[in-house]
C-alpha cells in the first residue's frame, strides 16, 4: 500500500476505532500506538521525499514536496505529543469524575481524527481537496472546543464556526477564483485544480481573476491560521478547548494554514510577481504582532494568553515570508520548526496548572505556583522563555534571522517596529507569569483546593517535550535541516 | 653606599627634620593668632608658649576613655596626627623642594589631610555620645563642599606651572620668576577661603567656643582628653601652618631657598617665618571682623570660593 | 435570450438578499433563501444548456436538493423546534443598512469591471451580482443578532461563491463539488446543532448576547 | 599550562555548564548543590584566570570556536583580547572570593528547597557573563547577555515571597530588555551594513558613517548604560542589587555592572571609529551626573545594600566619566592623554570590583548576624565582630578614594586625564575638564562622608536594637574571602605602578591609543604621561605614615599609666541607644545644602493625649523624591498600559463586531484593488 496513503490512513483507523468505545486501556492503547505508528510514517515520507522521491498519490492529488515534508513531520511530532500528553489528561479529569463516556468517545475519535486531517492538509496538492481538509480540522475542533460542553465554551465554538465558515467561504471563493483566472490553461479534470498545474500555466493566468483569488484565498486561510483582523476566535477557542487540542490547533492548525497561505503565495508571486501576495503577507503578519501585544499585557488567563502568543507567532511567520528575502523565508520556516517544538511545553504546563486549579484564569489560580507545583511551574516559565524568543533558545535563532534578513532588505522600518513589538511582548510575558509563578502560594479562597502535582503519562510527555524543544536549540537533526531547506527552496525558488 | 641610597637617606633626613620642624611651630602660630586677637580686643591673652604647656599638660595626664568604645577610638588621633606629619613632607617650606616630592604632589597632599579627616570623624562616632556624631556630621559635610573648592583652586596655580607637584611648581615659579597674573588673585581668594574653612576658625567655626549648636571641630573632639587630645590639637595645628605655608608657595615663593649653601637657607627660613605671620595677621583679622556664620551658610561661602577658583581658570586659559 | 435568464436570475438573487436585509420574519427570510438557491440552480442550468457544460447540471441538481429543498426545511424545523419566530431589532434600521448595502454592491461591480471580458457582458454582471451578494451576506452577518439569521447570511455567502464557480469557471472538478456540497451540509447541521444547544442553555438565540469572553 | 590556556574559555563554560546540569540534578539535596554549585564555581574562574592572565602577559589574543549553530547557519566563537582579559581577571578575581563566602552565607541565608535554583543560576549568570566578555560576534554575545539577564532575574527573585524582590526582579527584566532591544537593534544595523554579525568587522570602525552612526551610537549608549546603571537608566539597580542574596549582589555590584562598561568601551568609544566631540560630552556629563546623584542618593540611605548598590552607581559613573575624557582626547587627536584616561577607567573598573564586594560581602555578614538590613539598628558591631569591622573599615577607606588603598590610584589617574585633558584640548570644551575635576572631588569627598557614616552608625558605639546587641562574628569561610579582599584593596593601594604596567598592554591593544613609557613610574608608583606634570608612589607616602605612627606612639605611649574606662557623658542622663547620633541625622546637613537635589518632604506629627501642651509623643518622617521614578518612568508606564486597556476594545466578546473586522478588511482590499485596475 502507498506509503502516503498508509500515512493517512492509520490516523483515521484510530479516530475511527476511538470513536467505537471500549476499555480505556486498550483506547489508551490504540490512540497513543496509532499516533506513533502515524509520526513514524511521517518519518518514512519524509524519508522518502529526501531519497529523491516524490511520494503521491491519486495521480498527484497528494503529493510531497519539500514544505509538505516539513509541515507532515512537524503535524505527526505534535499528533503524538498531543496523544500521549491528552492520556494523562483524561485520566486526571476523570480522576476527578469530570469525563462522561460521550466525552470520552469524542476525545478517543476527535484527536487522531484531527491529526488525519492536519495531515491531509499538509499533503494536499490539488487546492480543492486542500480546502477539503481545511474544513475537516474546523469540524473536527468544533466539538473539541465544546469539549467540556460550558456555557463559554458554546459561545467559544460557535464564534469559532461562524467566523472559520466565513473564512472557508472566502478560500472557496478564492480557490474558484484562481481556478477561473486558469480557464484555458489550467484544463479540464482533477489535475485541473492542483498546485503543480498552475505552477506550470503560471504565466498565462489571467491577472486581475488571479489577483482577487490571492485576495480572498489568503483572507479566507489567513482567518485558520489567525493573523489579525481574522485572529479573534483564537483566545475563546483556546481558552475553551482542553490543551491537546489546543495544542493541535496552536501547532497543526496554525502550520496547515501556513502551508496554504504559501500555496497561494507561491502560485501568485509566479504568475504577479512576489511583491504583491509578499506585501500582504508582511502587513497582515505586522499588524497580527502588533495587536498581540497590548493584549499580552493586559490578560487574565492564561491559556488566551498563549493563544495570542500564537496569534505573535503566526505573524512572525507571516513576516518572515513577506520580507521577500532568501534568509528571511528560512527564517521563517525555523521558526515553524522551532515553534512546533516549544509551543506544546507552553500550553501543556499551562494546561496542567489549568487543571490543578481546575480553572486557566489568573485570578482563580491564584499566585506562586511554583511552590506548589514547582515541576510544572518550571517548565512553564522554561517554555515563555523559549517563546519568548530570549537566548540560547530556538525561537530567538528563527528570530534573529528574520530580523537581519528585515534589516538589511527592502523593509528597515516595519522591522524596527517589528522589533520594538517583540521587546515589548517579552515584558508582558515576564510580567504575566511573573505574576502567576512567584510570591507566596495564595489559595483562592472560593475554589476547591489545587490538587497537588502528579508525576503521570501527561507530565512525562511534558519534560520530554521540553528536553527536545531545549535540545533542540543547538542541535537539529541533519534530515530536519535538509527538510527546512529543502521547504525554503520550495518557497523562494518555487520548486 | 649606592647613590640611590644617599638620596634615600637623604630624603628620609630632610623629612625628619622639615617634619620635626613643623611640628615644633605649629602651637606657636596657634598662639599667636590667639595673642593677636586678644590685643585686637585689649585682652592681654596668653604667653606665646602656652600653646607647649598645654600639649606638654595633656600628654603628661593619665588617658581616659570611654568604656563604649573600641579601638577605633584609639586609632582616630593617631592616624589623624600620622596623616598630618606624613603631608607635611610633601610640601617645600624653605628649601625649594619637598623632602618626599618624588611620593607625590597636591592630589596626594589632599588625600593624605581627607584621610586624617576621616580616621577622626570616624572616631568621633565611636563613644555614642551625640556630640561626637554632630561634629562627624557637620565636619564632613563642610570638607566635602571645600574640597572641590580647594582642588579647583590648586588646579588654577598648578596648572599655570604646568605641574602638580609642589616641589616642580615652587622650583618653576622661582626659577621662570612667573610673571604674576590676575588670575593669582582670584586662585589666592578662594583657597584663603577655604583654608579658613578647614582649619575651623571664624566664620566656618569658633575654635574658642564649647556651645553645642555651632561647634564643630570641639564638638568632634569633645570626649577626647589627655595624650590622644594632645595628638589631636597638635596635628590640627600643624595642619594649619601646613596650609598657609602651601598658600605662600603658591602665591608667594620669593626668597624660598634654591640651594643648600646656608645663607640662602638663613633666608629661606626667615622668608617664610614672615609670610606665615603675615598670613597669620591676615586670619586673625579675618577672624576678630567676622561674626560665625550659621552652618547652613557656609555652603555660600564656599560656593563663592569654587566660582573664584573657576573664574581663575577661565581668565588665564582662555 | 440565455444572456437575458443569466442576468435576471442574478439579478433576482441579488434582489432576494435585499429582501432579507429589509425582512425581519425568520420564515421568509429562509424562503427567501431558498428562492435564492433556485435563481443559483437556473444559472446553473441554464449556463449547462448554453455552453453545453452538462456538469453543471450536477451542480444544478445538487443546488436545488440542498439548498432550496433540505437545508430549508432543516432550518424551519430547528426555528418550529425553537418557536421563536421574528428577529430581533437588529444593529442597523432597515433604511441604514439598504443603504450600506447600495454602497457595497458598487464596490463589488466597480471591482468585477476588472473583468474586461469584453465580448460577453454576462461574466461581467455575474461576478458583479457575486462579490455584492457576497458582501451583503458578511453584512447581514454583521448586524443581525439571531443565530438563524447568521446561518442564513452565511449561506448567501456560500451562493455567491456558487454564482462565480458557476459564472465564470469551466466548472470545478466534480470529486471536489461533491466534497464541498458535502462539507456545506456538514457545517449546517453543525451549525445547527449548535444552535440547538446555544438556544437549549440560554433560551434564546440572540448571539450578541454571547460576549462573556473578553480581552 | 598553554594547553590550558588555549582551551580555557570552552572548559571554563563546560565546567559551569554541567555543574548547573548537576545542581539542577541534585534539587533534592540542597547540601550536595551547594558544593557542586560552589566548586565548579571555584574551578572554573581559576581556569578563566589562567587563561584571562595569560593573554594579558603576552597581549596577544586567543580564539576559538564554542561552537556551530547548524540551524542558523552561525558560528558561535570566542576571542579573548587584551581588553576582555581585563575584565575577566576581574571577574575571576571576585567570583573566587565570592564562592568562597556564598559556601558558608547560602548555608544560612538559603533555603535548602531553593539551593539548586540559586546554585544554577549563580553559575549561569557568571558563565553568561564571561560568555559577553569573550564573544566574538554578536549571536554568542547576545546569548550570553541574556542568559546572564535572566539568571540575574532569577537571583533577585530568591526571596520571591517578598513583594520587593518580585518588583526589583522584573524591573531589571524590563529594563534589561529594553537596553537589549536596542542593542540587537544597533548591531543588526551594523550587520546589515557590513553583511557580517563578528565583531571583527562590523566593530571595524568604518561600517556607518555621519547621523547614523550616531544613530547607532545612541542606541549603544542606552543599551548599555542600563547594564552600567548609568543614571537616568539606572533605576532597576538600587531595587535589584539589594533584592538578591548578599554574595550575589556582591557580584552584581562588582562585575556584573562592568558588562555595561565593557560594552561602552568595545563598542562605544573602540568600535564605531573616532568618537565624536559629543558622543564623548555625552559619557562625560552622564558619567558626572551618575557620580554626583548615585553618591547623593547613598548618603541619605538607611538600608546598607541600597547605600552599597547607589555607591555603584556613582562608581560606575566615574568609570564612564574617565572613558569619556579618553574620548575626548581621541576627538581631538591627543592619544597618549587618551591613554591615561582609559587606563584610569579600567583600573577603576578592577579597583571598585574589589573595594565593592568588599563592602557588600561585609554588608551581608551583617545582615545575617543582625536579621535587618535597617543601618539604624545596627550599631556597636566592633565589639561583637571584630573581623568584619575591620575587613569593612579597609573598604570604606578604600571606596572614599583615600591614599594608601586602591580607590587612590584610579581617581589619582582619572584626575590626571582630567587637568591634561585641560590643558591640552582647543576652545571651550576644555572648560568642561575642570568642571568634571571639581564635581568628581566634590563626589569622592561626598563619598567620605557616606562611609564614615555607613560604617561608624554601623559598627561603633552602642548598639541600637537587641539584634545588633546579640550579633556574633560570622564563620572563618566567610572571614578569610574578606580578608583576601581587603588585602588587595591595601596591596594594589601601595603597589598602583604594577596594575598600570599590567594595563599597558591592555591599553595598547586599542586603536589609537599609545601607552608612554613614562607611565610606568619607577614601578612602585605610577605618573601622568609627563613626569613632570604629576607622579604618585603611595608607598612612600605610607612609610611616612609609619613613622607618623611611631611618632604618634612615643608622644603617648612612653609611659605605662592604666587607662582609666569612663562612660560617655551623656548629657546628665544616662548613656543610651536613643541618645546616639542617628544616621538619618548624620546626612542631615547634606540632605538641606543639597535639598535642590532631594526635594526631601518632611512630616512631623506631635501626638498629644491631654492637652496639646503635653505632646505624648513626636512622629518624623522623611523621604527624598525619586525624581526619576516620579517625572520619567511611571508616567511612561501608565500610558503605556492606559494603551494597552484601550485596545480590550477590539476584543470586547462581540462576534459581529469580529465579524466586521473582516467585512472591512474585505471591502478595503476590494477598493485596492478596483484601485490598480
Amino acid at each position: 500500500m502507498n506509503l502516503l496513503l498508509s500515512t493517512l490512513v492509520v490516523p483515521l483507523l484510530t479516530a475511527a476505532i476511538g470513536g467505537l468505545g471500549g476499555p480505556r486501556p486498550f483506547k489508551d492503547a490504540t490512540m497513543a500506538g496509532g499516533l506513533a505508528l502515524t509520526f513514524a510514517l511521517c518519518l518514512a515520507t519524509a524519508k522518502q521525499f529526501l531519497d529523491g522521491g516524490i511520494p503521491s498519490a491519486f495521480g498527484d492529488a497528494l503529493r510531497v514536496d519539500g514544505l509538505s515534508a516539513l509541515v507532515l513531520v512537524l503535524g505527526g511530532f505534535v499528533g503524538l505529543l498531543s496523544g500521549l500528553y491528552g492520556i494523562g489528561y483524561l485520566r486526571r479529569n476523570e480522576a476527578r469524575g469530570l469525563v462522561t463516556p460521550r466525552m470520552r468517545r469524542e476525545f478517543y475519535g476527535l484527536i487522531p481524527a484531527y491529526v488525519f486531517a492536519m495531515l491531509l492538509v499538509s499533503v494536499s496538492n490539488s487546492l480543492g481537496i486542500l480546502w477539503i481538509a481545511v474544513e475537516l480540522t474546523t469540524l473536527a475542533s468544533v466539538f473539541l472546543i465544546t469539549f467540556h460542553d460550558t456555557d463559554t465554551s458554546l459561545e467559544a465554538a460557535w464564534k469559532f464556526l461562524v467566523l472559520g465558515s466565513l473564512g472557508l467561504a472566502f478560500a472557496l471563493l478564492g480557490t474558484v477564483l484562481m481556478f477561473a483566472s486558469g480557464r484555458g490553461s489550467l484544463g479540464e479534470g482533477m489535475g485541473a485544480l492542483q498546485w503543480t498545474r498552475f505552477m506550470q500555466v503560471a504565466p498565462e493566468l489571467h491577472p486581475f481573476t488571479l489577483r482577487l483569488g490571492v485576495v480572498f484565498a489568503l483572507i479566507g486561510y489567513g482567518t485558520k491560521a489567525g493573523l489579525a483582523p481574522m485572529h479573534t476566535w483564537k483566545p475563546d477557542a483556546y481558552r475553551e478547548a482542553p490543551s491537546p487540542a489546543v495544542v493541535l490547533m496552536a501547532v497543526g492548525m496554525v502550520n496547515g494554514a501556513l502551508y496554504c497561505l504559501l500555496r497561494i503565495h507561491l502560485i501568485s508571486g509566479a504568475s504577479l510577481g512576489p511583491e504583491f501576495s509578499e506585501g500582504l503577507l508582511l502587513t497582515l503578519g505586522l499588524l497580527s504582532v502588533l495587536i498581540a501585544t497590548p493584549f499580552v499585557l493586559i490578560q487574565w488567563n492564561v491559556k488566551r494568553l498563549l493563544a495570542y502568543s500564537s496569534i505573535e507567532h503566526v505573524g512572525i511567520m507571516a513576516i518572515g515570508v513577506g520580507l521577500g528575502a532568501q534568509a528571511a523565508v528560512f527564517g521563517a520556516l525555523l521558526h515553524m520548526t522551532y515553534h512546533s517544538l516549544a509551543k506544546p511545553v507552553a500550553l501543556f504546563s499551562a494546561g496542567t496548572l489549568a487543571q490543578l486549579h481546575s480553572s486557566s484564569n489568573f485570578d482563580r489560580i491564584g499566585q506562586g505556583t511554583f511552590t506548589r507545583a514547582p515541576v510544572t511551574s518550571a517548565l512553564f516559565v522554561l517554555a515563555t522563555v523559549i517563546i519568548t524568543g530570549s537566548p540560547p533558545f530556538g525561537l530567538f535563532f528563527s528570530e534573529i534571522t528574520i530580523l537581519r534578513a528585515g534589516f538589511s532588505g527592502a523593509h528597515p522600518t516595519a522591522t524596527a517596529v517589528f522589533l520594538a513589538a517583540l521587546i515589548v511582548l517579552f515584558c508582558g510575558f515576564a510580567y504575566q507569569v511573573g505574576h502567576l509563578v512567584l510570591g507566596p502560594p495564595r489559595d483562592p479562597a472560593d475554589r476547591r483546593k489545587p490538587q497537588p502535582e502528579r508525576f503521570d503519562a501527561g507530565m512525562a510527555t511534558v519534560i520530554a517535550a521540553a528536553a527536545i524543544a531545549v535540545v533542540s536549540a543547538f542541535y537539529l537533526p541533519a534530515p530536519l535541516m535538509a527538510l527546512i531547506r529543502a521547504a525554503t527552496h520550495v518557497v523562494w525558488s518555487r520548486g | 653606599m649606592t647613590s640611590a641610597m644617599q638620596d634615600g637617606l637623604l630624603a628620609a633626613g630632610a623629612a625628619l627634620l622639615q617634619a620635626g620642624g613643623l611640628l615644633a611651630l605649629a602651637p606657636l602660630l596657634k598662639t599667636v593668632i590667639k595673642k593677636m586677637k586678644a590685643r585686637l580686643q585689649n585682652r592681654q591673652g596668653p604667653p606665646l608658649l602656652q600653646g607647649y604647656y598645654d600639649l606638654a599638660k595633656l600628654l603628661r595626664k593619665e588617658p581616659v576613655r570611654s568604656d563604649v568604645a573600641s579601638w577605633v577610638y584609639v586609632a582616630g588621633p593617631r592616624a589623624y596626627f600620622a596623616a598630618a606629619v606624613a603631608a607635611t613632607t610633601l610640601v617645600p617650606v624653605v628649601f625649594a623642594a619637598a623632602p618626599l616630592e618624588s611620593a607625590g604632589g597636591i592630589l596626594l597632599l589632599v588625600g593624605a589631610l581627607a584621610f586624617g579627616r576621616f580616621a577622626l570623624a570616624t572616631a568621633a562616632l565611636d563613644t555614642g555620645s551625640p556630640f561626637g556624631g554632630m561634629g562627624a556630621s557637620r565636619d564632613m559635610t563642610i570638607a566635602a563642599l571645600a574640597e572641590p573648592a580647594l582642588m579647583l583652586g590648586l588646579f588654577a596655580s598648578a596648572l599655570a606651572a604646568g605641574s602638580m607637584n609642589l616641589g616642580v611648581l615652587v622650583r618653576t615659579l622661582v626659577q621662570e620668576g612667573v610673571t604674576r597674573h590676575p588670575a593669582d588673585i582670584l586662585a589666592f581668594a578662594g583657597i584663603f577661603m577655604i583654608v579658613i574653612a578647614e582649619t575651623g576658625r571664624i566664620p566656618v567655626d569658633n575654635p574658642a567656643t564649647h556651645l553645642e549648636l555651632t561647634m564643630i571641630h570641639e564638638a568632634m573632639v569633645l570626649e577626647y582628653a589627655g595624650p590622644d587630645l594632645a595628638l589631636v590639637e597638635w596635628a590640627s595645628a600643624v595642619k594649619e601652618l601646613l596650609y598657609f605655608t602651601l598658600l605662600v608657595d603658591l602665591f608667594l615663593p620669593v626668597g624660598i631657598a634654591t640651594s643648600t649653601a646656608p645663607a640662602a637657607l638663613l633666608v629661606g627660613i626667615v622668608a617664610w617665618v614672615g609670610k606665615v605671620f603675615v598670613l597669620a595677621i591676615a586670619v586673625t583679622i579675618v577672624e576678630s571682623t567676622n561674626a560665625k556664620l550659621r552652618l547652613f551658610r557656609v555652603p555660600e561661602l564656599v560656593s563663592i570660593s569654587l566660582g573664584l577658583a573657576f573664574l581663575a581658570l577661565a581668565i588665564r586659559f582662555l | 435570450m440565455t444572456a437575458n435568464v443569466l442576468i435576471l436570475s442574478a439579478a433576482g438573487m441579488l434582489v432576494s438578499a435585499y429582501l432579507m436585509v429589509g425582512q425581519k420574519a425568520l420564515f421568509t427570510t429562509i424562503r427567501l433563501y431558498g428562492l435564492q438557491s433556485l435563481l443559483l440552480a437556473i444559472v446553473a442550468t441554464t449556463m449547462a444548456i448554453s455552453e453545453s457544460r452538462h456538469e453543471l447540471l450536477v451542480t444544478a441538481a445538487l443546488t436545488v436538493v440542498l439548498k432550496t429543498i433540505l437545508i430549508p426545511w432543516f432550518l424551519m424545523r430547528t426555528v418550529d423546534r425553537i418557536g421563536i419566530q421574528r428577529e430581533v431589532e437588529p444593529f442597523l434600521n432597515v433604511p441604514v443598512s439598504l443603504l450600506i448595502c447600495l454602497g457595497l454592491t458598487v464596490v463589488g461591480y466597480r471591482v468585477s469591471s476588472g473583468f474586461e471580458e469584453g465580448t460577453q457582458q454576462v461574466t461581467h454582471h455575474l461576478i458583479g451580482v457575486a462579490l455584492s451578494l457576497l458582501l451583503i451576506g458578511m453584512f447581514l452577518m454583521v448586524t443581525r443578532k439571531k443565530a438563524i439569521t447568521q446561518i442564513l447570511a452565511l449561506l448567501t455567502v456560500e451562493n455567491a461563491v456558487f454564482l462565480v464557480a458557476v459564472g465564470v469557471t469551466t466548472g470545478m472538478p466534480l470529486v471536489v463539488e461533491f466534497g464541498i456540497a458535502f462539507d456545506v451540509i456538514l457545517a449546517v447541521l453543525v451549525l445547527g446543532i449548535l444552535v440547538q444547544r446555544i438556544v437549549g442553555r440560554f433560551e434564546s438565540m440572540d448571539v450578541s448576547r454571547l460576549s462573556n469572553l473578553k480581552g | 599550562m598553554d594547553g590550558l590556556v588555549a582551551v580555557g574559555v570552552p572548559l571554563a563554560l563546560a565546567i559551569r555548564l554541567v555543574s548547573v546540569v548537576a545542581t539542577l540534578m541534585l534539587v533534592r539535596h540542597a547540601r550536595a548543590c551547594r558544593w557542586v554549585a560552589l566548586g565548579a564555581s571555584i574551578a572554573a574562574s581559576v581556569v578563566t584566570a589562567a587563561v584571562a592572565v595569560h593573554v594579558i602577559g603576552s597581549t596577544s589574543s586567543i580564539d576559538g570556536t564554542l561552537f556551530r549553530h547548524a540551524a542558523s547557519e552561525t558560528v558561535l566563537g570566542y576571542s579573548v583580547t587584551p581588553l576582555s582579559a581585563w575584565f575577566l581577571t576581574t571577574l575571576s578575581l571576585i567570583a573566587v572570593p565570592v564562592a568562597l563566602y556564598s559556601t558558608g552565607y547560602f548555608a544560612h541565608a538559603i533555603a535548602p528547597p531553593r539551593m539548586a535554583a540559586v546554585g544554577a543560576a549563580l553559575n549561569a549568570m557568571v558563565g553568561g557573563l564571561e560568555v559577553v566578555f569573550v564573544a566574538d560576534g554578536v549571536i554568542a554575545f547576545l546569548c550570553g547577555w541574556e542568559v546572564m539577564t535572566l539568571a540575574t532575574a532569577a537571583l533577585v527573585a530568591t526571596e520571591h515571597e517578598s513583594r520587593a524582590s518580585r518588583r526589583a526582579a522584573y524591573l531589571f527584566l524590563v529594563m534589561s530588555h529594553v537596553g537589549t532591544g536596542c542593542l540587537l537593534a544597533g548591531f543588526l544595523i551594523l550587520g546589515s551594513v557590513a553583511g557580517s554579525l563578528s565583531f571583527a568587522v562590523i566593530l571595524s570602525g568604518h561600517v556607518v558613517s555621519g547621523s547614523m552612526r550616531s544613530g547607532v551610537f545612541a542606541l549603544f549608549f542606552i543599551g548599555f548604560g542600563v547594564k552600567a546603571g548609568l543614571i537616568p537608566f539606572h533605576v532597576w539597580l538600587p531595587e535589584a542589587h539589594p533584592a538578591a542574596p548578599s554574595s550575589v549582589s556582591a557580584f552584581m555590584s562588582a562585575v556584573l555592572i562592568t558588562a555595561g562598561i565593557y560594552g561602552l568601551f568595545k563598542v562605544c568609544a573602540f568600535g564605531l571609529g573616532p568618537p565624536d566631540v559629543n558622543w564623548a560630552l555625552a559619557f562625560m556629563s552622564l558619567g558626572t551626573l551618575s557620580a554626583i546623584l548615585g553618591v547623593l542618593y547613598a548618603l541619605t540611605q538607611t538600608d546598607i545594600k541600597r547605600l552599597l548598590a547607589y555607591s555603584t552607581i556613582e562608581n560606575s559613573g566615574i568609570m564612564a566619566l574617565g572613558l569619556g575624557a579618553a574620548m575626548m582626547a581621541l576627538a581631538h587627536g591627543r592619544h597618549t592623554l587618551a591613554t591615561v584616561a582609559v587606563a584610569a577607567s579600567l583600573m577603576h573598573v578592577l579597583n571598585h570590583a574589589i573595594f565593592k564586594s568588599l563592602l557588600f560581602l561585609g554588608a551581608g555578614s551583617v545582615v545575617m548576624a543582625t536579621g535587618t538590613r535597617h543601618i539604624e539598628h545596627f550599631g556597636g558591631l566592633m565589639r561583637r565582630m571584630p573581623w568584619t569591622g575591620l575587613w569593612f573599615l579597609i573598604g570604606a577607606l578604600a571606596i572614599s578614594g583615600l591614599p594608601l588603598l586602591n580607590g587612590f590610584p584610579s581617581e589619582w589617574l582619572t584626575f590626571q586625564a582630567l587637568l591634561q585633558g585641560f590643558t591640552s584640548t582647543p576652545g571651550l570644551v576644555r572648560l568642561n575638564f575642570p568642571l568634571t575635576a571639581a564635581l568628581l572631588a566634590l563626589t569622592s569627598a561626598l563619598a567620605a562622608a557616606c562611609f564614615v557614616r555607613a560604617f561608624g552608625i554601623s559598627f561603633l558605639a552602642l548598639p541600637r536594637s537587641p539584634a545588633a546587641s546579640e550579633a556574633h562574628e560570622s564563620p572563618a569561610v566567610m572571614l578569610v574571602p574578606l580578608g583576601f579582599l581587603a588585602t588587595l584593596c591595601v596591596v594594589l593601594g601601595l603597589f598602583p605602578g604594577f596594575v598600570l604596567r599590567a594595563l599597558g598592554g591592555v591599553t595598547a591593544s586599542l586603536p589609537g591609543l599609545q601607552p608612554p613609557a613614562a607611565m610606568m613610574w619607577g614601578g612602585l608608583g605610577m605618573s601622568s604621561a609627563l613626569t613632570s606634570f604629576d607622579h604618585v608612589a603611595p608607598v612612600m607616602f605610607g612609610l611616612a605614615f609609619v613613622g607618623g605612627l611611631i611618632g604618634s606612639a612615643a608622644l603617648t605611649g612612653r609611659r605605662a599609666v592604666a587607662v582609666r574606662q569612663a562612660p560617655t557623658w551623656g548629657c546628665g542622663g544616662e548613656l543610651t541607644p536613643r541618645s546616639e547620633y542617628t544616621a538619618t541625622a548624620f546626612s542631615k546637613p547634606v540632605l538641606m545644602i543639597f535639598g535642590a537635589v532631594y526635594r526631601p518632604t518632611r512630616q512631623v506629627d506631635a501626638v498629644a493625649e491631654v492637652s496639646p501642651y503635653f505632646v505624648h509623643e513626636i512622629r518624623y518622617r522623611a523621604e527624598i523624591e525619586p525624581t526619576f521614578e516620579r517625572y520619567l518612568y511611571r508616567p511612561l508606564l501608565r500610558g503605556v498600559v492606559r494603551m494597552a486597556g484601550g485596545m480590550k476594545v477590539l476584543q470586547a466578546g462581540s462576534l459581529h463586531a469580529y465579524l466586521a473586522y473582516v467585512l472591512v478588511l474585505a471591502v478595503i482590499l476590494l477598493m485596492w484593488l478596483g484601485g490598480t485596475t
